[in-house]
């Protein structure tokens, strides 16, 4: 009785998933613009994911209502989970069996993987989450909508100073971005007159960090820099604050997601991020916060912004490629980028250097209330 | 006549227990000897001493006038020493063949000593003797349980070993198949094997034994040919539980 | 000072190690089934609170519902999983697999449901206060350590006395005396399954509390019980509590000289140490070989 | 289309050679480990490192990578010799869990987290094998060789001695099989073949770092084997092939939001691996013990 109840259902599991759907999505592939995501979407950062797909998502629908383009778009999802072969499996397949025109990416390690694949294909990649130094320049086709970590340091150190947190203990994750942002905040505040007084390596599958705090307490810091990712920002600050660490606690844009935004002990975190100052009075910003607070009832995060950045410039790239009768592909699209440099996006006009990569205004700011205020 | 395979003073513990206990034992070559006694009276840790499966705390074995304790099991093997286990250890996911097979090729290395024909022919005429012969591409855990106490035998009988040690060999037989068997020791025997087998089965060890030695609780009580031994009425009541 | 400091972080972390280890290690020692999703128990038990505190349940409820979803949890993969393929003669290795397979299962049931991000519940026992110059301690790490010397007292003289105790020591070794003793194995087996995952709650609700849960968070603590049981003695449940400790402590103590990357790896140190050294454990009574 | 079956079927070559080498240690010589993403990390760091300073010949690599694996297989073998049963699967995951972070600290030689990048496409004897579908006959000139030598061995004497130390270690002992040895080889030959699949994926990816050499990659291979059938010749080439294929189909499933398909697909994947050790203990090419 048990094996026939046990096949049945996954019989019956298995059937809407098998089913049917296949011959319509072929044929629609045909027509469209095809849009690939190159996320993690299970594991310890899969809330990345969802929230680096939520802002594509938005920016697909305002395209699509606007009429932007003579072919719709369509959003193919890989699962990178996070790691390397995860990105180069997955973006083989957004190249090959999707033909994806145009990737979205998160991730320092997923990029670095990805990026060859992409650069071969001549399949343009963005990158609207990771901040890794290194993702700088990583191959013409990889462009970056989001300022990388040296310029989240350039904003803090002086605000460091001005405050007087001179004394800087440092908790980062052992991988490119975590090196990276230790070389550039150490030389930014050494520079500065102030220093680092501890420097942690953790691994980034951490999750006890109460050993961490002991030893930090123990240099007496002005403040506490955390540079992590994804559900363990959210432990650190946890346990540090559980750990009776009340110094200033800093990290960088990486901390606005909602599981540390809503966490208790996040009260009063100061991170850098772009400026995300909502009430910016052009027509593409108010649009796109108007909506967003109408389908999720809370204000959209940098993340979202830059996903939908990404989406936009390619919808704004593909117009004038179109007007101008020229093919869409990666060719195009980076002569186009090149050639225009200026965009009208979220958060106002995003500016592009020569190589793909975004400078846009950065911000100190504190959480209030599971809210950025800026601060400096 | 000089004893082929000798033991002194062997004692091994375990924990405060002494599990064997000053043994001194002599297999002479071309007899049949029989271990006997009660439960944990020593019989298979004295198996082990000789095999090197367990090394001994203190006392000698010497095979041949030479010492071989302490040495590893594979070594004490390849001496030509064979071994029965009481729970047969199989190997029960290999085929028959393979499990005698595995019995010519003592050395480890991809290059076995002497021909390949000779070893197969072997094989082959243990598996026969054995009655195997129709069941050779079978596994071994498929056997029943007296093909299974054959193939036991079977992988003895290819190894060419000259002594064999043998661990409630013929246990749970019926009448036929224990016949086929004791005929079979019967045959080494004629051949010169020397054979020492523990057995609880008073029926066979009358059959079979040429000498009894006698152990309890790790010593030996006494020894000699199966008549004397089995009239001893002090022997019989250790032997049946009413102890003195 | 600094040592001290760690030292208790260690023994607060041990003392949950130690529950969740003896866990594994009962149910291992009793059925030889190596209960690879016992992780997956401690997620599910601490979601289970979780998930109760949001609704609004007062937390003994919500301890009575992690408890309750534990004890299912485990009786359903005993019966479920593991007897069906132990009726196969499946190998050790297949189990292994199948719980795996459950694992898996688990963690992305868990991010469906919860999201993939990280929760926990906030509460004041685990605020650290200074109570020595630089000595800070929270009082969570009374909580933890309470609980657990009265479980193990409890569990203690539970398999001393209680006849199904004695039974479920009796079960792995000697089958024979279960009968003689009237009790059915497959009873049995199902009541180390059922204990073996009631002691996976107390860490799993405290964990809530303390380090926070996110979806794989089983992981971690699975293999410290895997280690605590063999640095232990397999089938020793006072080992296993023993080494759970130990592991918390090393694990903790080693940031004072190392980086903190190594304070996993320390435990396994310990544990390759412990298998090279003295592959019985600390309490085991019969070596492998 | 064809450019990716073409990667998938080189990752089911490289991964095919690697559950064929495993199986040297769990089907046929009983030692359960599961590090075996070590010897493929040891193996993918020793080649990557031949292509990028001396020469991205795939050779030298493969046979850099077999020695390097197979040297520090040693590792492996000292618990092997110690302990058997669950207490070296526990030894093998310390040994696991050690190697990680080892892999992650020692940057100087590994680049840590961040790996190391730009791994030129290789070249035999000075002849490019950039074109996937050269490289992927390379891979399965590998993957053959691999088979040939399990196939020789486990039907000549030594692969006997190993099976029979599997089923009975002391009655393997009894025998005159020196029982150390035997193991010691296995691991080798196991640890060999696992770094020259290394050395393969290391030039398939152009992108090494250790998180594809983590305690999930080695159950992974386990599985792999397992599934397929530990102690066949072709389980585990079954096993390789269906668990890589599996999220690989499941990518085409159609009308999940896109946020939900990594945990749906992961979903399927564990319920598929429990399911199939429920109905198929002994692997899909195994037969059930006690019906044959």
């Amino acid at each position: 009785m048990t094996r026939i109840t046990r096949r049945t259902l996954l019989a019956a599991s298995a059937l809407p998933l098998g089913g049917g759907l296949l011959a319509s999505r072929r044929a629609r592939a045909e027509e469209a613009y095809i849009l690939g995501t190159l996320f993690p979407m299970a594991g310890p950062n899969a809330e990345y994911g969802t929230i680096f797909t939520a802002g594509a998502a938005m920016a697909i629908k305002h395209v699509s209502a606007d009429k932007m383009l003579s072919r719709p778009l369509a959003l193919r999802a890989e699962d990178s989970e996070g790691t390397p072969q995860g990105g180069a499996v997955g973006m083989n397949k957004l190249v090959n069996v999707d033909h994806a025109l145009y990737v979205l990416v998160g991730f320092t390690g997923v990029s670095k993987a990805a990026a060859p694949i992409g650069t071969r294909a001549k399949v343009v990649l963005v990158n609207g989450g990771g901040v890794g130094p290194d993702l700088a320049g990583l191959s013409p086709y990889y462009w970056n909508v989001i300022p990388l970590v040296p310029d989240e340091i350039k904003v803090l150190t002086p605000f460091l100073i001005a405050r007087k947190l001179r004394r800087v203990a440092l908790i980062y994750v052992n991988d490119p971005f975590g090196n990276g942002l230790y070389k550039a905040l150490k030389t930014d505040l050494t520079a500065a007159g102030g220093e680092i007084v501890a420097a942690d390596a953790i691994s980034p599958t951490d999750q006890q960090f109460s050993a961490i705090a002991a030893r930090i307490r123990t240099t007496a810091p002005d403040a506490v820099y955390f540079a992590s990712y994804g559900a363990q920002q959210a432990q650190i600050i946890k346990q540090l604050r559980d750990a009776g660490i009340s110094q200033p606690l800093l990290t960088y844009s990486g901390a606005a997601i909602p599981s540390v935004r809503n966490l208790p002990e996040a009260e009063g975190l100061t991170l850098t991020a772009q400026a995300a100052d909502w009430t910016v009075d052009d027509p593409v910003t108010r649009r796109f916060v108007a909506d967003w607070r109408a389908q999720y009832g809370s204000d959209p995060t940098p993340y979202h912004q830059n996903y939908y950045n990404a989406v936009r410039l390619f919808a704004l790239l593909a117009q004038q490629l179109e007007k101008a009768g020229k093919p869409v592909n990666g060719d195009t699209l980076r002569a186009a980028l090149l050639a225009t440099r200026r965009f009208a996006l979220v958060g106002g006009e995003g500016v592009f250097d020569d190589l793909g990569d975004i400078s846009m205004k950065i911000v100190v700011n504190t959480l209030k209330g599971g809210k950025l205020v800026a601060v400096g | 006549m000089s004893a082929l395979l000798s033991m002194r003073g062997l004692t091994r513990r375990f924990g405060g227990i002494a599990a064997v206990d000053g043994v001194d034992l002599d297999l002479a070559p071309g007899i049949i000897t029989a271990l006997v006694g009660p439960n944990g009276a020593g019989k298979t840790t004295l198996f082990n001493l000789i095999t090197g499966h367990l090394a001994p705390d203190a006392g000698t074995v010497a095979l041949a006038g030479h010492a071989i304790g302490r040495r590893a099991p594979h070594h004490i093997a390849r001496l030509g020493i064979a071994r029965s286990f009481q729970d047969l250890r199989l190997f029960a996911r290999m085929s028959v063949r393979d499990n005698v097979l595995c019995a010519t090729e003592p050395a480890s290395w991809f290059w076995q000593p002497g021909g390949k024909a000779a070893r197969q022919a072997r094989a082959e005429r243990a598996l026969a003797a054995t009655g195997l012969a129709a069941l050779a591409r079978a596994d071994a855990a498929d056997l029943a349980y007296a093909e299974r106490k054959f193939l036991s035998l079977a992988r003895i009988i290819a190894t060419g070993a000259r002594i064999w040690l043998l661990d409630e060999p013929a246990s749970g037989l019926d009448p036929a198949s224990r016949a086929r068997f004791s005929a079979l020791l019967r045959d080494a025997v004629a051949d010169g094997v020397t054979i020492c087998l523990i057995e609880h089965n008073l029926d066979i060890v009358i059959e079979l034994a040429d000498r009894i030695v006698f152990l309890d609780q790790g010593r030996k009580l006494a020894e000699g040919d199966p008549a004397t031994i089995l009239a001893d009425p002090l022997l019989a009541a250790i032997y049946f539980g009413e102890r003195a | 000072m600094l040592l001290l400091q760690l030292l208790v972080s260690g023994i607060e972390t041990g003392a949950l190690y130690a529950l969740t280890a003896a866990g594994f290690a009962l149910i291992f020692g009793a059925t030889r089934i190596f209960h690879f999703a016992h992780g997956a128990t401690y997620a599910l038990a601490g979601y289970a609170f979780v998930l109760a505190s949001r609704l609004g349940l007062a937390w003994p409820l919500g301890g009575l519902l992690a408890l309750a979803v534990a004890v299912g949890f485990g009786l359903f993969l005993e019966a479920a999983v593991y007897r069906p393929i132990q009726r196969h003669h499946g190998a050790f290795f297949t189990v292994f697999v199948a719980a795996f397979g459950v694992v898996i299962v688990v963690q992305s049931l868990i991010e469906l449901s919860f999201g993939r991000a990280f929760v926990a519940i906030s509460t004041p026992l685990t605020r650290a206060h200074e109570i020595l110059p630089g000595l800070y301690i929270a009082q969570v790490f009374w909580v933890a350590l309470a609980i657990a010397i009265v479980i193990f007292a409890l569990l203690g003289s539970f398999l001393a006395r209680a006849r199904a105790g004695i039974g479920l020591r009796a079960l792995s070794e000697n089958p024979d005396l279960l009968r003689a003793f009237g009790l059915s194995a497959r009873r049995l087996s199902a009541l180390a399954f059922a204990l073996g995952s009631a002691l996976a709650v107390p860490g799993a609700v405290l964990g809530a509390a303390t380090t926070g849960l996110s979806p794989g968070v089983g992981a971690h603590v699975m293999l410290i019980s895997l280690a605590a049981s063999v640095v232990g003695g397999i089938g020793s449940l006072r080992g296993a509590a023993l080494a759970g400790l130990l592991l918390g402590v090393v694990e903790t103590l080693v940031v004072a000289f190392l980086d903190t990357q190594w304070s996993e790896a320390a435990g396994f140190v310990v544990l390759f140490v412990f298998i090279l050294f003295r592959p019985s454990g600390l309490f085991g009574a019969a070596v492998a070989r | 289309m064809i450019a990716y079956l073409l990667n998938l079927a080189q990752l089911a070559a490289i991964f095919g050679l690697l559950s064929v080498s495993l199986n040297i240690l769990i089907g046929y010589g009983g030692i359960f480990s599961v590090a075996h993403a070590v010897f493929f990390g040891l193996g993918a760091y020793a080649g990557a490192h031949v292509a990028l300073d001396l020469a991205p010949d795939i050779l030298l690599a493969a046979l850099a990578a077999a020695l390097t694996a197979g040297v520090l297989s040693a590792l492996l073998a000292l618990p092997a010799l110690r302990v058997r049963g669950e207490y070296f699967v526990i030894a093998s995951l310390g040994l696991q869990m050690l190697a990680t972070t080892v892999f992650t600290e020692a940057s100087d030689i590994t680049g840590g987290l961040g790996g190391l990048v730009g791994i030129p496409p290789p070249t035999v004897f000075g002849v490019s094998l950039a074109d996937p579908l050269a490289f992927l006959l390379v891979c399965l000139g590998f993957l053959a060789l691999a088979l040939a030598v399990v196939r020789l061995l486990m039907r000549a004497s030594f692969g006997r001695a190993l099976m029979a130390l599997r089923d009975s270690e002391s009655a393997a002992e009894a025998l005159g099989k020196n029982v150390p040895l035997l193991k010691t080889l296995a691991v080798l030959l196991g640890g060999a073949f696992a770094g020259v699949a290394g050395a393969l994926f290391a030039f398939q990816e152009a992108f090494v770092n250790v998180e594809s050499f983590t305690l999930d990659q080695s159950v992974l291979i386990m599985a792999m084997v397992i599934i397929g059938g530990a102690g066949t010749l072709a389980g585990p080439l079954l096993g390789t092939v269906l668990l890589l294929a599996l999220p690989a189909a499941l990518t085409f499933i159609p009308g999940l939001p896109p946020t939900d398909i990594g945990a749906v697909q992961q979903l399927i994947y564990g319920l598929a691996m429990t399911v199939l050790m429920i109905f198929r203990p002994a692997g899909l090419a195994g037969r059930l013990a006690g019906r044959r």
